[in-house]
C-alpha cells in the first residue's frame, strides 16, 4: 500500500465537504474492511481517505420508531445491528442474515453504510434491505435525498450515489404482518461468498394468499436485481406447488445470470428455481422469519 | 500528511507511536515487538491477526494502524498476565492446536465468544469461530477446548 | 474467459467486413479506446481506459490482425499492459460473417485472459465488466451501421 | 510409567497458546532489507528484456536484482532435489505465470511493492501446455534439456534428453497382464482425474539470510534444514560448514516447505546486498510456489466371476508444472502402489511425471497416494457394483495380507490392511436413515496404503549435562505434527526420565546432526530410531561412567553424583549419538521388482456417510470415520489429532479446493476464492487406531501424518453413488458437478453457459 492523507472530520457535514467529486482517489472510509482489500490488492490507491469514525455518534444508532420503522445509522457496525434486541424482535430476518454474513470480526468493524455503498453484488444486506423496501438517506453538499435500496445499484461496485454523497442512515419500514426471508447458497465451503442470495418479502392475506411479493436476487447478477415478473406471478396467488413452480420458471427466465467461480450461469439458474421455492416456504413458515 | 503520531493503551501500557497512514495494525504490533497476531491470508478470513480494539475483536490485517489512536488495544500477549487464562488452559488440555500459527486468534475469539455466550451450543461455537481457519484441521479439539473453557469459567464463577 | 455471441446487421457482408476491418471504426465501438496509431497495415497501438466504480485502469494496447478472409472471417490478437500494476491482458478474437437476405450475421468469439495482480484476484468483477463491454460493443456496432460511424465516436 | 503411549501435552504448548512460539515469519533483524518479487505474466516465453531502471530510481529502493545478477554469487543458479532445473530467478525463459523474474530490495516493504510495479519485462511468447496428457505429445517443450540432479540413481538415464516433457517414466511389470485380461471373466476400465490443489499452510514461506564473515546464516520455514544447507553450499561452491540453517517452529508445512523453495533466493540476495535480507511470501504468492499434482489415472482390471482381481494395468500421468521439484519421486515412489492394497498376480504400472506451464507441483501430504486411492478405490466400488458384489466382501477377497507379495515383490509385513478394513466395515455397517424426498443419504468406504520413502538417513544427538538434565538435538522440524514431543518421549523412555524434562533443540544445522527431512511421515520411524540409538548410546556411556567411578553394576545412581564423582564438581557432558538408515533393495529398472522396497507401510481407510441434496447437488458429509494403522502410537492424543487433521485437509481437496487457471494465470489466488475447510465444513469425525505394532519401528511405532488422507475422496464418491446412483470421476466433487451428473443421468442435462 502507498501513503495517503488521513482526515478525521467530526461531523458528517464536514466529511461530505471533504469529498472531491472531481477526484476519485479521495474516498470516505467507514469500517474500511472492503476498501482495505482493494487497497491491499493494489487496485485502489487513494490520495486521501476521509475517516467517518469520529462523526456524530447518533449516526451509529440503531432504533425502532413508534410506527415500527427501523432506523440504522450508517456508522452502526453490523455487530451492533446483529446484537440489537429490538432488531431481533421486530426484524428477525435481519438478525438471522447477519449471523452468517462474513465473520464476527468483519461484522465488528464493517458499517451498515459501507456495506450498502460498496456495491459488491455478493453481499447479503443489499438484497435483503431491497426486499424489505428500505431506503437510504444520502447526504450531499447541497441536498439530502432518499433512495430505495432496490434502486441504489448501477453495476458491479457501482451505485447511483453521487460523488459528493454519503449514506447517513438506512430506513427499513416495519414488517407489520408481512413475512420475509433471506436464503443464500454457498457452493464451495460453508463460509464463502454466496453463489446466490435471495430475499423474499411477502404481504399475506388471510392464511395463505400472497397479496404482494417482493423478490430480490443477489450474487448471481452484476447488481442486486428485483425480479418483478416473478413478483407478478406470485401476487394474488396461493403458493401451491404448481404456482411456486411457475414462479420459479418465471424467475429463471426473467433475469440474465452471471457465471463465476461459484457456479456457471446454468447452475445458478437451477439454484434460483430451487431457492425461490425454499425462500417463499421459509418466509411463510416463520412468523416474521 | 501520511505520517501520524498516535497514542493508545497497549496491553495496559500507555503507548505512543509514529505510524504511516497505510500501515495496518499487525505491522505496527510487529514493530513494537508483539508477534502473536500474524498476517496470514491478508483478507480477514483466517483470524491469525485477531486483536482486540476496545475489547472488540478485529482483523488486524484489515485495520489501519492510525485507527487505534485513542483506543485500548489488547493482544494475545496480554492474556496470561496473571497466569494462563482458563481458555488457554483448556486449549492445552484439549490439545487444541498443532502448528500453533492460528492459535492466538482462536484463543482470543474464544474469550470473546464466552463473554457473549457463557454456555454456547455447538452451533454457537461453530458460527462464532467460522471466521478462524486452522489448516492443520484441529477443529474437533478446538470445539472440545471451548466446551472445557466454558465449563471452567462457569465453575470459577460459582 | 471466453465470450461468444451473435448479432445481425442490415447490411451486406462485404460492407460489414470492410467496416470491421477498419481499425478506426472498430476502435470506435470499444468504449475507452483512444490515440489509435497504425504501426503497420495489420498492427495498431492504442490507449485503453476502463473503470470499475471509482477505480480506473489504463492499458497500452496493441492489436494485430491475424486473419482477414474477405468477406467471411476476421481474427485479431490483442495485447495490453496495464499502467502502474504488473500484469498483462491478452486476447484473441475472431468473427465469422454469414449473409442471408441482405442481413449479415456476425458470430464472434473472444478468448481473453488477464495475468498478474488483476488476474489473480477479482475475476468476478472482471467478468462482469467484460460482459458489460461486450454489450456496449454490440450496441455501438449496431448503431454504427444504423447511422453515421461518427455517431459512435467516444 | 512408560513414556511411550503416554498422552502428554505438546512440550511447546504454553508458547503456542500465548502467541510466543517462534516462526520464521516473525523474524526481523536490524538493517534488514525486505523484498518483493516481480513475477512473470506469461506462461511460456523467452525473456527479451527486463527493464528495471524506473524501479531502481524509485523511492527507498536499495537494489533491483534479476536472474543474471544472481550469477555473480551462484555461477550455476539452478536448484532442485531431482533435477537442477529451477533458476533462482528466471533465466532466458519463463515457464509459468507467477515465476519470479526480478526482486526489489528495500528497507520498507511498501516501497518495495510500489517499485515492483515499475519493472517491465518483454517476452517472446512460446506456445504453452497445461494439460498432463497433452504435454506428453505436445510440440511445446517446457525444458529444452533435462538436467537430473544426480541425487537419485534411477533418473540418470534422463540426463540431457531433449524434446520431451516427460521428466520421469516409471514402470513396473509383474506377471503378464495382457494374458490375464484375455483369460479374465470381466474386464473393467475407468479413468479418473484430480485437480491441482495447494498446501496453503497459514504461515507462508519466509526466509531471512544473514551474511557473516565468510559464512551465511539462513533462518527459514523449512521442513528440510539439512538439504537446504547442502543445496545452498552447492550453489555457492562453499563447504557445508560455512552455511548455517536455522528453523524455528513452522506454521504448517504439509510438504510445501521441503527442499529449497525461497532459501536460494534469500541467500543470493543477502550476499549480493551484503546485508540481511528477508524473503517472505504473501498468501497469493504461495499459489506460484508449490502445489499438489493434478493427475489423470486410467485403471483397468481383469476379474474372475467370483470376484478375484487377477490383473491390473495402471497408467498414471502426474502434472508436474514448470519444475520437477520432487515430482519424479512422487511418480516413482508412489507410482509403485498404484494397483492398491490388493493381492494381484499380474500388474503393469506406467507412471509419468510431466512438465507443463503450470505452477510447480511437489509433495503434499500423502505424496501422490490420495490421487491414486481416488482412482483405485472408486474403481473397486464400480467393479463390485457391476458384479453385484458387496463392496466390503469384494475388498476382503482381494486385500494384501501379511506375507503376501505387493506389486513390487516385497512381502507385506506389519501392514494391518485387514484390520483397517474390518474396523471400517463394522463402523459403516448396519442400517441407517437413507433420507427422504430430495435429500438422500448413502455410505461408502475406501482403503489405501503407502510405502515410506527409502533409503533415507536420520541422525540425532543426546546430551546428558552434569546436572543430569537431558537435551536432544535433532533436525526434525516440528510443524505441528508433534515431533518434539514424540522424540522427547522416545529419549525419555530410554533414559528413564519424564519426557517433559527433556529439552528438544530442533532445526539448527550448527547444533544438530543431519536429517534427510521432515516429510513422508518418516520422522517417527527414522528419527525415532536415531533418537533411540542416541539415547541408548548416552545410557551406555553413563553406565560406563558409573563403572569407571567404581559403582558396582546395577547400582541405582544419581546422574549428578556420577559427574561429580568423575570430574570433582558439576562438570562434563555425555554425548550420545545415533544414526539410522534402513535396509533397502533398489527396484529393478525395467520391472520395478525389489525384495525390500520400503521399511514400513502406512495403512489407512475412511468411511463416509453423506447426504445429497438432489435439487442443488450439495453434498453434506454427515460423518467421517478414519481408521489408521499407526503401529504403536507414541502419543495417542497427538496421533489422533493428526489423523483427523489429515482427513480434514483431504476433505477440502475432495469437495471444494481447486486451483483455477485461465490462460496460465491462477485466478483464485486468495482465501476469498480458494476455500479451505472451516468450522462449519467439519462433519462428525471418528478416529480409530487399530491395534497394531510395527515390529521394526522404534518401540513399535511408525509414521502417521499422511495415513488419514488416503481414503477420504473415494469414500465420499462411493457414498454419493450409494445415495443417488451417480458416479463422479473427477475432483473436486462440487455441488454443480453432482447436479450435472444427476441431470445427465436423467436425460435433462444442464446447459453449458458459463
Amino acid at each position: 500500500m502507498m501513503a495517503f492523507d488521513w482526515a478525521e472530520p467530526a461531523t458528517l457535514k464536514e466529511a461530505v465537504a471533504l469529498l472531491d467529486p472531481e477526484d476519485a482517489t479521495v474516498r470516505a472510509v467507514a469500517g474500511g474492511t472492503a476498501l482495505m482489500l482493494m487497497m491491499k490488492a493494489g487496485v485502489f490507491q487513494p490520495t486521501r481517505l476521509i475517516s467517518l469514525a469520529k462523526i456524530e455518534p447518533h449516526y451509529s444508532q440503531v432504533r425502532i420508531e413508534k410506527d415500527g420503522t427501523l432506523k440504522i445509522g450508517a456508522m452502526a457496525t453490523l455487530s451492533a445491528v446483529e446484537q440489537s434486541a429490538d432488531v431481533a424482535e421486530h426484524f428477525p430476518v435481519i438478525t438471522e442474515t447477519l449471523r452468517t454474513l462474513s465473520n464476527v470480526r468483519v461484522r465488528n468493524v464493517a458499517r451498515v453504510g459501507g456495506a450498502l455503498a460498496h456495491g459488491d453484488p455478493h453481499m447479503d444486506l443489499p438484497p435483503l434491505f431491497a426486499a424489505l423496501g428500505a431506503r437510504v438517506v444520502a447526504r450531499g453538499t447541497a441536498e439530502v435525498r432518499e433512495i430505495e435500496v432496490a434502486e441504489l445499484y448501477a453495476g458491479y461496485y457501482e451505485t447511483h450515489l453521487k460523488r459528493d454523497e454519503l449514506i447517513a442512515e438506512v430506513i427499513v419500514p416495519g414488517l407489520k404482518d408481512s413475512r420475509a426471508a433471506y436464503l443464500k447458497c454457498t457452493s464451495r465451503s460453508a463460509d464463502d461468498w454466496p453463489a446466490l442470495g435471495l430475499a423474499v418479502h411477502l404481504d399475506v392475506e388471510g392464511r395463505d394468499v400472497i397479496k404482494r411479493a417482493r423478490i430480490v436476487l443477489g450474487a448471481a447478477t452484476d447488481k442486486v436485481t428485483r425480479l418483478k415478473e416473478t413478483e407478478d406471478a406470485l401476487n394474488g396467488a396461493t403458493p401451491t406447488d404448481p404456482v411456486l413452480k411457475r414462479a420459479a420458471a418465471t424467475a429463471a427466465e426473467e433475469v440474465s445470470l452471471l457465471g463465476d467461480a461459484h457456479g456457471s450461469a446454468a447452475y445458478k439458474r437451477e439454484l434460483l428455481k430451487v431457492y425461490l421455492v425454499r425462500a417463499i416456504r421459509h418466509a411463510l413458515r416463520g412468523k416474521h422469519a | 500528511m501520511s505520517s501520524r503520531s498516535i497514542r493508545f493503551t497497549l496491553n495496559g501500557q500507555a503507548t505512543s507511536a509514529a505510524v504511516e497512514t497505510h500501515w495496518n495494525l499487525v505491522e505496527l504490533l510487529h514493530q513494537l515487538g508483539l508477534t502473536g497476531a500474524r498476517e496470514s491470508c491478508g483478507q480477514g478470513l483466517c483470524g491469525c491477526c485477531t486483536v482486540l480494539v476496545d475489547d472488540i475483536a478485529v482483523s488486524g490485517c484489515l485495520f489501519l494502524a492510525v485507527r487505534v489512536d485513542g483506543t485500548k488495544v489488547t493482544t494475545i500477549e496480554h492474556l496470561d498476565q496473571a497466569g494462563l487464562s482458563l481458555v488457554q488452559q483448556a486449549f492445552i488440555e484439549a490439545g487444541a492446536f498443532q502448528c500453533g500459527f492460528c492459535t492466538p486468534g482462536f484463543v482470543l475469539m474464544t474469550h470473546q465468544l464466552l463473554e457473549r455466550h457463557p454456555d454456547p451450543s455447538e452451533d454457537d461455537i461453530k458460527h462464532y469461530l467460522s471466521g478462524n481457519l486452522c489448516r492443520c484441521g484441529t477443529y474437533p479439539e478446538i470445539l472440545e477446548a471451548v466446551r472445557l473453557a466454558a465449563k471452567a469459567k462457569k465453575a470459577a464463577r460459582s | 474467459m471466453k465470450f461468444t455471441g451473435e448479432l445481425s446487421v442490415n447490411a451486406p457482408r462485404e460492407e460489414v467486413f470492410d467496416k470491421l476491418k477498419d481499425a478506426r471504426f472498430f476502435a470506435c465501438c470499444v468504449k475507452g479506446v483512444r490515440d489509435l496509431k497504425e504501426l503497420s497495415p495489420t498492427t495498431y497501438a492504442a490507449h485503453f481506459e476502463t473503470k470499475i466504480a471509482y477505480i480506473k485502469f489504463n492499458f497500452e494496447v496493441t492489436v494485430e490482425l491475424t486473419e482477414a478472409q474477405r468477406p467471411c472471417r476476421i481474427a485479431a490478437k490483442i495485447e495490453g499492459k496495464p499502467h502502474g500494476i504488473v500484469g498483462r491482458l491478452s486476447a484473441t478474437s475472431a468473427a465469422d460473417f454469414h449473409e442471408a437476405a441482405g442481413v449479415t450475421t456476425i458470430r464472434y468469439e473472444v478468448e481473453a485472459s488477464l495475468t498478474g495482480r488483476l488476474g489473480s484476484i477479482g475475476q468476478p468483477v472482471l467478468k462482469a465488466k467484460a460482459k458489460e463491454m461486450e454489450r456496449e460493443f454490440v450496441e455501438n456496432l449496431r448503431s454504427g451501421f444504423l447511422g453515421d460511424v461518427e455517431a459512435v465516436l467516444p | 510409567m512408560s513414556e511411550i503411549g503416554r498422552t502428554l501435552p505438546r512440550l511447546e504448548s504454553r508458547a503456542k497458546v500465548t502467541g510466543r512460539a517462534d516462526y520464521a515469519h516473525n523474524l526481523r533483524v536490524p538493517g534488514m532489507l525486505w523484498t518483493k518479487i516481480f513475477r512473470s505474466t506469461v506462461a511460456h516465453g523467452r525473456i527479451v528484456s527486463i527493464d528495471t531502471e524506473a524501479a531502481k530510481a524509485a523511492e527507498g529502493v536499495f537494489a533491483v536484482v534479476t536472474g543474471e545478477d544472481i550469477k555473480s554469487v551462484m555461477p550455476e543458479p539452478y536448484f532442485g532435489p531431482a533435477f537442477h532445473d529451477q533458476p533462482v530467478l528466471a533465466l532466458d525463459k519463463v515457464r509459468f505465470v507467477g515465476e519470479p523474474v526480478a526482486v526489489v530490495l528495500s528497507h520498507d516493504t511498501h516501497l518495495a511493492e510500489q517499485a515492483v510495479q515499475l519493472i517491465a519485462a518483454e517476452y517472446e511468447e512460446l506456445p504453452p501446455v497445461f494439460d498432463e496428457i497433452e504435454a506428453t505429445t505436445s510440440q511445446a517443450i517446457v525444458h529444452e534439456t533435462l538436467k537430473p540432479a544426480g541425487t537419485f540413481a534411477d533418473l540418470k538415464h534422463l540426463a540431457g534428453r531433449k524434446n520431451t516433457n516427460i521428466a520421469l517414466d516409471y514402470q513396473l511389470r509383474r506377471g503378464d497382464v495382457e494374458k490375464a485380461f484375455a483369460a479374465a471373466d470381466h474386464v473393467f476400465e475407468h479413468s479418473f482425474r484430480t485437480q491441482q490443489v495447494l498446501h496453503v499452510p497459514l504461515e507462508s514461506h519466509a526466509a531471512l539470510a544473514e551474511p557473516g564473515n565468510g559464512t551465511l546464516t539462513i533462518h527459514t520455514s523449512s521442513q528440510t534444514p539439512s538439504f537446504v544447507r547442502m543445496e545452498i553450499a552447492r550453489l555457492l561452491g562453499w563447504p557445508e560448514n560455512r552455511v548455517s540453517v536455522k528453523v524455528p517452529f513452522l506454521g504448517g508445512g504439509f510438504g510445501a516447505k521441503v527442499y529449497v523453495k525461497i532459501e536460494a533466493l534469500a541467500s543470493a540476495l543477502a550476499l549480493i546486498a551484503g546485508k540481511p535480507v528477508k524473503v517472505a511470501l504473501s498468501m497469493e504468492e504461495q499459489f506460484y510456489t508449490i502445489s499438489k499434482h493434478a493427475t489423470t489415472f486410467t485403471i483397468k482390471s481383469g476379474v474372475t466371476k467370483d470376484g478375484r482381481v487377477v490383473a491390473r494395468k495402471c497408467d498414471v500421468y502426474w502434472n508436474g508444472g514448470a519444475y520437477a521439484d520432487i515430482g519424479p519421486r512422487v511418480a516413482q515412489k508412489t507410482g509403485f502402489t498404484a494397483a492398491g492394497p490388493y493381492d494381484i498376480e499380474n500388474v503393469s504400472i506406467d507412471s509419468y511425471e510431466v512438465y507443463t506451464n503450470r505452477p510447480t507441483a511437489g509433495a503434499l501430504r500423502g505424496f501422490g497416494v490420495p490421487q491414486l486411492v481416488w482412482a483405485y478405490e472408486s474403481h473397486t466400488d464400480l467393479i463390485a457394483r457391476a458384479l453385484n458384489l458387496d463392496p466390503i466382501e469384494f475388498r476382503r477377497k482381494n486385500i494384501l495380507r501379511d506375507g503376501r507379495p505387493q506389486a513390487t515383490g516385497t512381502a507385506m509385513k506389519d501392514a494391518a490392511i485387514d484390520k483397517v478394513l474390518e474396523r471400517l466395515a463394522e463402523a459403516m455397517g448396519g442400517t441407517f436413515d437413507r433420507g427422504s424426498g430430495g435429500m438422500r443419504r448413502g455410505r461408502g468406504l475406501a482403503i489405501g496404503f503407502k510405502a515410506s520413502i527409502s533409503p533415507t538417513t536420520s541422525c540425532a544427538t543426546v546430551n546428558v549435562n552434569a546436572d543430569g538434565s537431558i537435551a536432544l538435538y535433532i533436525n526434525t522440524i516440528d510443524m505441528g505434527q508433534g515431533s518434539d514431543t514424540a522424540m522427547a518421549q522416545i529419549a525419555a523412555e530410554v533414559l528413564n526420565v519424564g519426557a517433559e524434562t527433556v529439552r528438544v533443540v530442533h532445526g539448527d544445522t550448527d547444533l544438530a546432526p543431519y536429517d534427510m527431512g521432515t516429510l513422508g511421515s518418516r520422522s517417527t520411524f527414522h528419527m525415532g530410531h536415531a533418537v533411540k540409538l542416541a539415547a541408548e548410546d548416552a545410557r551406555a556411556k553413563l553406565r560406563a561412567l558409573a563403572a569407571e567411578v567404581g559403582l558396582p553394576k546395577g547400582t541405582n545412581y544419581d546422574i549428578k553424583e556420577l559427574f561429580k564423582k568423575r570430574y570433582g564438581m558439576q562438570a562434563g557432558t555425555i554425548v550420545g549419538t545415533g544414526a539410522y538408515v534402513p535396509s533397502y533393495a533398489p527396484p529393478e529398472a525395467k520391472t520395478g521388482q525389489s525384495a525390500n522396497v520400503t521399511p514400513f507401510w502406512m495403512v489407512g481407510g475412511t468411511g463416509a456417510e453423506v447426504e445429497v441434496d438432489t435439487e442443488t447437488g450439495h453434498v453434506r458429509v454427515v460423518k467421517l470415520v478414519n481408521v489408521a494403522d499407526v503401529g504403536r502410537p507414541v502419543n495417542p492424543k497427538i496421533v489422533r489429532t493428526q489423523v483427523s487433521g489429515g482427513a480434514t485437509m483431504q476433505l477440502g481437496f475432495t469437495l471444494h479446493e481447486n486451483m483455477v487457471l485461465d490462460g496460465g494465470q491462477v485466478t483464485n489466488a486468495s482465501f476469498a476464492d480458494y476455500k479451505i475447510p472451516g468450522f462449519r465444513d467439519i462433519p462428525l469425525m471418528e478416529t480409530e487406531l487399530v491395534d497394531a505394532e510395527q515390529e521394526s519401528g522404534p518401540f513399535g511405532a511408525k509414521g502417521v501424518g499422511e495415513t488419514a488422507t488416503f481414503g477420504v475422496s473415494p469414500a465420499i464418491a462411493n457414498a454419493i453413488e450409494d445415495a443417488i446412483g451417480v458416479r463422479l470421476t473427477e475432483l473436486p466433487i462440487t455441488a454443480e458437478r453432482v447436479l450435472r451428473a444427476l441431470r445427465d443421468r436423467d436425460g435433462h442435462p444442464l446447459g453449458d453457459d458459463e
